[in-house]
């Protein structure tokens, strides 16, 4: 965990140029630290078998298998800055992943596109319930997702009965869609990084992202302010079950089968990948890239351990010390930050 | 507080008396939280009693305690530290810890009152983990038991991948399932009883019960009362992590298997049970008896719908179901109580208004 | 009108702002102030009564609206977001943007600056808020307002926690958006700002409207009048007690950033006061004694025993208590009974064979509810449904009952009615008279000078003056509490 | 009301509960479709229960739930020899038959056992399909279901002893388990050809982990290169023999080992076997069986489904 002891994201000094700024700003932010950890995995682990990256399944298997955590845990990210969490995401991308399968079956010939359409709103509305319960009835959302997960999860095994999609009732295009290529890069992966890209700019760019920041921050303040926080936090809900839902289109292409349990357990990794990504669980902190760069160092560390001679076993204990390790590690860096600035005030004075 | 200290205060005015209570003793037991779901489950344990052939079996009562009581055990340290507005998730990764860890020392040779005793105490290590990240570090404990549920899983699972021990004395595992000799009632409601009758009058009758209400409706009142905030949720958390240490080797019993992934879930199972029962999320709300009917609730709900032939899948929603519809319903009651107070104040306005006109 | 459940904060309010002018708004604490502006910002819905803004009646909301409708509120409490910049907390929800909604960073930053230009203050614009301290938070909240250029804008008492200097900026920047035609609504406790900047002066009472004047046609007097309702010495019923022996001694506290170097004493039956402005640093200093927060050197005695650090625990048994300055979020378990409420702190006594029963601490609570005649119907009532002054008492009596040597009172009187402060007054006084020695923070001048024995004043962390009963007027007092560092030395 | 219902001739209780593994699993859907035509036809009543997730101790509420019910018999596929066998043994007090099929517990723990085939036959089988497939040499992997699973693991024993003794230039370099889950066998698949360059063959003796391992290579460069055969369903491998990632894989007809499961149940309800050795019983189409050592009813030989004959079948 050395590697991810980057300093904080401190804000930079005024009268310094912008390049500069935007160079420290880069070398001090907190995804760097958890940048450099992914490499030195990919590093140590390509040293010891070659393959891992050098050949072109072991590129794909590196791009690939983090796709699909990589979405869920943006939407993820987004609930956990507006100071929520969604626990529902591994039920809602079961549902869409067997809805998906279900659509392929009983309409022949749809296309590809509107069974995308039909998955991502479908995860949408199981999103809106949620924040529909958190906003409105102001109840915790890890109350409400914690149902909502029973619930989703239920439906989906009455559902599916043993009725499970198997690959031969999916069309091959649509299947070629979870291993296929462009330019050695996975199609899943390009989804993946541009829906990425999407939500890091919305964020980052436009007034409603921000406000998803102050909410977290500070609600009792964004309300004050008069932030229309119902319709944000909602918003947040839909983006996570939405996301979940593309994520549950994308599992049927790339695993082909789909079983009631598909996506069991994915609500740990997507809040994992955003802990470890530096998106703090008390909201306004954090960025979707972290949780990106989360959730590849989780699923890629996983895939390193038996190259390293580690048994796959004891996978779940590494994920549970990185989440530790990095919540540790924004507390104490938290604790440095806030004694820099009361030393300043005090030299001030 | 010394002797000498002067009496403060006399006071020459002649002293106000107060009623203890604003409402009738039947009103302030009837009409609670805690009623409600007790009433709850009397009219589901009744109904099928009256629709769900072969629930009036003894059976049933003997399978359904037993199947609940790890669930019944934890909820008990669980619903102080809910109260005090934290939570704990790893309970039932400590479970599997604990059982393996009764496993492997009891495969090593160990004696098994040895191995058990040492698996409580992995138990309680895991809760002190938990304690001393969130009072000591300072982290917020959702986020720490997400990450001990995982590296306290992975632990379990690492140490005895996915084979199993499934060799236990014989005494043991029959002094886990075995009934009180003359009723169909499991063994383990004897410790489970004298263990929650303990909660009881810890969180009900103590100042340090008082204390976890005080804290858990306001942290900053309670410091300022000289209650130690961080070191009595340090001890819930360890409390927490040995009690699931002892469902851990009775779940081991129980099922003659010591497995990395025993119990895994249970902690949804055991939190649902416990919001259910009436206790609030936002800490300061809640008791015991309320927590019990819960789990028994969920219990009764499932032992008689998969009586009746319903699959668990639809338990499940149903358990979801009523989770969600128990804190959605507290918070609509508080809305009504709301509007309720706003139509007062118009009215108010309404007459102001014609009384000036 | 305005009320909350039992409490009626605003029976009535005409106030006329008017273009190009300033108006003053003062009154006691829990005058009703704070509610009004809220009820104008559209944070709080009025039960009664109109708003006109340019002649036509509106009715807001949200405070979305108010903004909208060009009202510019600083609140009384700062709500800034911790975890954002600087410049993002100005412009919040309504940032510059291009044609494609994407944030104008660039034109952002320089309006900040610009503002912070034209307030004189150097703020780094890029740093996160958090850390910042409060008078630096409250030019934050100032700087929004600017931002908004707003038609009219209410300032909830801004200059609480400002130095000299910054209030002179303020008060330029004040009298130029004045000039340009604009209303403004100032608040503040000071008569000495309220003069200098003001035009029109509204004084409110108990959540009642008193009087509007020219500021030219009143005086301090007749303000003091209007606000009090009677005559001032009546409030401060000062008995004589006998004075005996140092009973807190509290030696060179110091807890960096916060505070420096604390030394002083109080004896048994004395009453000291503790003055200075906001932020000063005062209810701090009274944390780390009673060990609810740290310090880093120095120590603290009671009765020649030496407390440890950080255990409150262990300051009650030795006889400190600690009424803190905000009832509601230090004081009070607002959801729980007054009954529960009185014992909290002498739980522990109140153990039958180590269990605590209903009944013990209703006998408790009724003993001490009775002997500070708390207006409640029962014991079980909710904290939180009584009024701020009766709230009040129940903190009072949470902590006598726990029969301290030295009671350390901060704030005892804010936010409750003229009423009950005297009843408060003459309390602490007859406390004295039996020989506790009680340290009161205030921030009402007239309090500490009606009631201490001997004032101590501090100024940013510091203690800058002591003064027996005798030699404490205001001006000197003020003098100690406001003088610039360079001054004082 | 009393049991299940009593819906065959005599006064004999007929209410046969089949509990699988896991639900959702195509083989065990297959399995219990063929239980549910052997007791229709003798006149009974047929249940199938069973968790989501194949694991024992889930499997223990429903065999409790079975024995509260009264049911005449239950036919279990067990999750872990020892860990159900104390639910059983209550069952068994309460008058429920116990019949285990597709993977057994310990004797003691229940009346008959249907085996699919001999361990030593289906080993076998599985070994020589891919020593025929690589050429007799070179690296191989195991990719199982659960590490608990008897049959598997007795399999594999013995695939260890059968490539020991006859096949010595073949090593078998590692065992991993996809828990019969989809995904993790998929994702092991892939694990195992980055770990194992010289990965020749991988043996899947588990109907859920060959589909995953075949659907992984089937989209892989490794597809044609490295060979995989085990134990998979016609349906399931249909597409991968015809692409030809897979050329040869065995199973026995599951929907007959349910069949004879059922009137095995049938069988044991009625009194007409008890589970001592050399008792014999009708079972519907499937003609006569004889109970074996230990209570062991055996179904007959695996067969080897090729590009040949896998259009001749449909389950
Ligand atoms: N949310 C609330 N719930 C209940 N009572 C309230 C609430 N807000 C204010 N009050 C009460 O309303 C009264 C008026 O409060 P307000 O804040 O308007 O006073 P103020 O004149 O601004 O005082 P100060 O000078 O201390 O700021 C007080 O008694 C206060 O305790
Ligand atoms: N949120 C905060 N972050 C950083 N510093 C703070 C914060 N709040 C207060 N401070 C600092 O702590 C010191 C004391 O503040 P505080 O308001 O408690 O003083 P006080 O004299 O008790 O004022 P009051 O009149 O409100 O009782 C000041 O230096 C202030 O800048
Ligand atoms: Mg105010
Ligand atoms: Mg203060």
């Amino acid at each position: 965990m050395t590697a991810t002891t980057a300093p904080p994201a401190k804000p930079a000094q005024p009268g310094s140029s912008a390049a500069t700024r935007i160079v420290s700003h880069v070398f001090k932010a907190r995804e760097t630290g958890i940048l450099i950890a992914l490499l030195a995995v990919i590093v140590v682990a390509t040293t010891v078998n070659p393959n891992f990256l050098f050949s072109s399944d072991g590129f794909r298997d590196l791009l690939l298998t983090p796709s699909l955590l990589l979405l869920v845990a943006v939407g993820q990210a987004i609930v956990i800055i507006t100071r929520n969490v969604d626990l529902s995401v591994g039920s809602v991308l079961g549902l869409t992943a067997y809805l998906t399968g279900r659509l392929f079956i009983d309409i022949p010939g749809i296309p590809v596109i509107a069974v995308f359409l039909a998955g991502i709103a479908f995860g949408a509305i199981l999103g809106l319930i949620n924040g529909a319960l958190v906003a409105f009835a102001r109840v915790p959302a890890l109350v409400i997702t914690l149902g909502t997960l029973y619930i989703y999860r239920g439906i989906n095994v009455a559902w599916t009965g043993s009725d499970r999609i198997n690959a031969s009732d999916l069309p091959a295009a649509f299947r070629g869609l979870g291993t296929g290529q462009i330019l050695f890069i996975p199609i899943l992966t390009i989804i993946a990084v541009i829906v990425l890209v999407i939500a890091a700019w919305v964020l980052r760019n436009l007034r409603s992202g921000r406000e998803f920041y102050a909410i977290g921050s500070d609600p009792d303040a964004a309300h004050l302010y008069g932030l229309r926080v119902t319709r944000r936090i909602l918003t947040a809900f839909v983006l996570s079950g939405a996301l979940a839902g593309l994520s549950g289109v994308l599992y049927a292409a790339r695993y082909g089968t789909v079983s009631s349990a598909a996506g069991t357990g994915l609500e740990l990794q997507a809040i994992g990948a955003a802990v470890i990504g530096g998106v703090a669980i008390s909201g306004g902190v954090g960025t979707v890239w972290g949780a990106a760069i989360g959730a590849y160092l989780l699923l890629t560390i996983n895939r390193a351990l038996p190259i390293l001679g580690i048994q796959d076993f004891w996978q779940r204990a590494v994920v549970g010390a990185l989440i530790i390790g990095a919540i540790v590690l924004d507390r104490v860096l938290a604790i440095r930050q806030h004694r820099k600035l009361i030393e300043a005030r005090e030299d001030v004075r | 507080m010394t002797a000498t200290a002067p009496a403060p205060v006399p006071n020459t005015r002649p002293a106000r008396t107060y009623a203890a209570y604003s409402r009738p003793l039947w009103r302030r037991v009837l009409l609670t939280r805690e009623s409600a779901i007790i009433g709850l489950l009397v009219v589901v344990i009744a109904v099928s009693l009256a629709v769900v052939p072969n629930f009036d079996s003894p059976l049933t009562v003997t399978y359904l305690l037993r199947d609940i009581a790890p669930i019944l055990l934890i909820a008990l340290p669980m619903t102080l530290i809910i109260i005090t507005e934290e939570i704990d998730l790893s309970v039932a990764s400590i479970v599997g810890l604990s059982s393996v860890m009764t496993g492997i020392l009891t495969q090593a040779g160990w004696p098994f009152a040895l191995a058990a005793i040492t698996a409580i105490l992995v138990g309680a290590i895991a809760g002190v983990v938990n304690g001393f990240l969130v009072t000591v570090v300072g982290l917020p404990s959702l986020a720490v038991t997400i990450g001990t549920l995982a590296l306290i899983r992975g632990i379990a699972v690492g140490l005895l991948g996915t084979t199993a021990v499934t060799e236990f004395p014989e005494f043991w595992s029959d002094l886990a399932k075995d009934n009180i000799p003359g009723t169909p009632i499991p063994g383990i409601m004897i410790p489970f009883v004298v263990l929650a009758i303990a909660f009881a009058i810890l969180l009900h009758f103590t100042p340090f019960g008082r204390s976890l209400y005080a804290i858990g409706l306001n942290k900053d009142a309670a410091s300022f009362s000289g209650i130690d905030v961080g070191r009595t949720k340090f001890w819930l958390f360890v409390m927490s992590g040995t009690i699931s240490g002892f469902a851990g080797v009775y779940f081991t019993l129980l099922y003659n298997n010591a497995r990395g992934d025993n119990a895994t879930g249970l902690e949804l199972q055991v939190i649902a049970a416990v919001l259910l029962g009436g206790v609030s999320i936002f800490g300061g709300r809640g008791a015991l008896h309320g927590v019990i009917a819960g789990v028994l609730l969920i219990g009764v709900l499932g032992s008689a719908l998969r009586l009746a032939g319903v699959t668990s899948d639809i338990i499940n929603v149903i358990t979801g179901v009523l989770l969600v519809l128990s804190v959605v319903s507290a918070s609509l009651l508080a809305w009504l109580r709301r509007r309720r107070i706003s139509a007062i104040g118009k009215k108010k306005e309404r007459e102001l208004a014609a009384s000036s006109s | 009108m305005k009320s909350f459940g039992a409490v009626v904060a605003l029976r009535s309010g005409t106030i006329t702002l008017e273009q190009g002018s300033i108006h003053a708004l003062i009154g006691e604490n829990g005058a009703g102030k704070s509610t009004l502006v809220k009820i104008i910002a559209g944070l709080y819905r009025r039960d009664a009564g109109t708003i006109r803004l340019r002649g036509e009646e509106v009715d807001f909301h949200s405070t979305a609206q108010s903004k909208a409708a060009g009202i510019a509120v600083i609140y009384q409490e700062p709500t800034l977001f911790p975890d954002l910049s600087v410049t993002e907390n100005i412009f919040m929800g309504r940032q510059p943007v291009n044609r494609i909604g994407r944030i104008d960073r660039k034109a952002m930053r320089a309006e900040a600056q610009e503002i912070f230009a034209r307030l004189g203050v150097s703020i780094d614009p890029d740093r996160i808020t958090d850390g910042l301290s409060i008078a630096d938070q409250q030019i934050i909240e100032i700087a929004k307002a600017i931002s908004l250029d707003a038609r009219v804008l209410i300032m909830d008492e801004p200059t609480a926690a400002l130095s000299g200097v910054e209030v002179e900026r303020l008060f330029a920047v004040a009298r130029s958006l004045r000039d340009e035609g604009r209303a403004l609504m100032f608040i503040s406790h000071r008569f000495d700002e309220v003069f200098a900047l003001c035009d029109t002066v509204t004084v409110m009472r108990d959540g009642s409207y008193i009087a509007t004047e020219p500021i030219a046609e009143t005086s301090v007097d007749e303000l003091v009048r209007q606000m009090v309702g009677r005559d001032v010495a009546e409030l401060f019923p000062k008995l004589p007690a006998e004075i005996g022996d140092d009973v807190l001694v509290v030696n060179g506290l110091t807890r960096p950033g916060v505070f420096h170097d604390i030394s002083f004493t109080v004896r048994a039956g004395e009453i000291v006061g503790l003055a200075g402005l906001v932020g000063a640093g005062r209810s701090e200093v009274a944390r780390a004694i009673f060990g609810v927060d740290p310090y880093s050197s120095g120590s603290v005695r009671v009765a020649g025993t030496a407390l440890p650090k950080g255990n409150p625990n262990a300051a009650m048994t030795r006889g400190l208590a600690l009424v803190p300055e905000d009832r509601r979020k230090q004081g009070l378990v607002l959801d729980e009974s007054v009954s529960r409420n009185i014992t909290l702190a002498i739980r522990s006594t109140l153990t039958k064979g180590g269990l605590l029963t209903d009944r013990a601490q209703n006998t408790a609570a009724a003993l001490w509810a009775s002997r500070l005649e708390v207006k409640t119907a029962a014991l079980d009532a909710e904290t939180g449904t009584l009024s701020g002054g009766n709230q009040q008492k129940v903190v009072l009596g949470k902590w006598l009952a726990t029969e301290p040597r030295v009671l350390i009172v901060d704030e005892p009187t804010r936010g409750i009615d003229v009423g009950t402060k005297s009843e408060v007054h003459r309390l602490l006084s007859e406390l004295a008279q039996q020989g506790i020695a009680i340290l009161m923070i205030s921030s009402e001048l007239p309090e500490v000078l009606g009631m201490a024995d001997r004032v101590l004043v501090m100024r940013e962390g510091a203690l800058t003056g002591e003064f027996p009963r005798s030699e404490a007027t205001p001006e000197a007092v003020m003098f100690a509490a406001t003088a610039d560092k360079e001054d004082a030395k | 009301g009393d049991g299940g219902g009593d819906g065959g001739g005599d006064d004999a209780n007929l209410s046969v509960t089949f509990l699988p593994k896991n639900l959702g699993n195509p083989y065990f859907d297959t399995s219990s479709a063929g239980g549910q035509e052997a007791v229709e036809e003798f006149g009974g009543e047929f249940a199938e229960v069973g968790p989501t997730e194949a694991s024992p101790t889930s499997q223990v509420s429903f065999i409790q739930t079975a024995a509260q019910q009264g049911v005449g018999a239950l036919v279990v596929s067990a999750n872990d020899p020892e860990a159900i066998c104390d639910a059983l043994d209550e069952a068994s007090s309460a008058g429920v038959k116990v019949v285990t099929f597709d993977s057994d517990t310990n004797p003691e723990c229940r009346d008959l056992f249907i085996n699919q085939a001999t361990a030593e036959g289906i080993a076998k089988v599985q070994v020589d399909l891919i020593a025929e497939q690589i050429g007799d040499a070179g690296q191989i992997a195991v990719l199982s279901a659960s590490a608990n699973a008897t049959n598997q693991n007795a399999w594999i024993e013995m695939m260890e002893e059968e490539l020991a003794a006859s096949h010595p230039d073949i090593e078998l370099v590692e065992v991993v388990y996809g828990d019969d889950d989809d995904q993790t066998s998929f994702d092991k698949t892939a694990a195992l050809l980055q770990t194992y360059p010289e990965l020749k063959g991988i043996i899947s003796p588990t109907t859920v982990g060959i589909a995953a391992a075949a659907r992984y290579l089937s989209t892989s460069e490794y597809q044609g290169q490295v060979a995989l055969t085990g134990l998979g369903t016609p349906n399931q491998m249909r597409e991968y023999v015809e692409d030809g990632t897979v050329t040869a894989f065995a199973l026995w007809n599951p929907a007959d080992l349910g069949y004879l499961a059922a009137f095995a149940a049938q069988a044991l309800i009625t009194g007409e076997v008890t589970g001592e050795e050399g008792d014999t019983f009708e079972a519907g189409k499937l003609g006569s069986y004889e109970v074996g050592a230990d209570g062991t009813v055996l179904l007959g030989d695996p067969y080897v489904f090729d590009a040949e004959n896998i259009g001749d079948f449909d389950f």
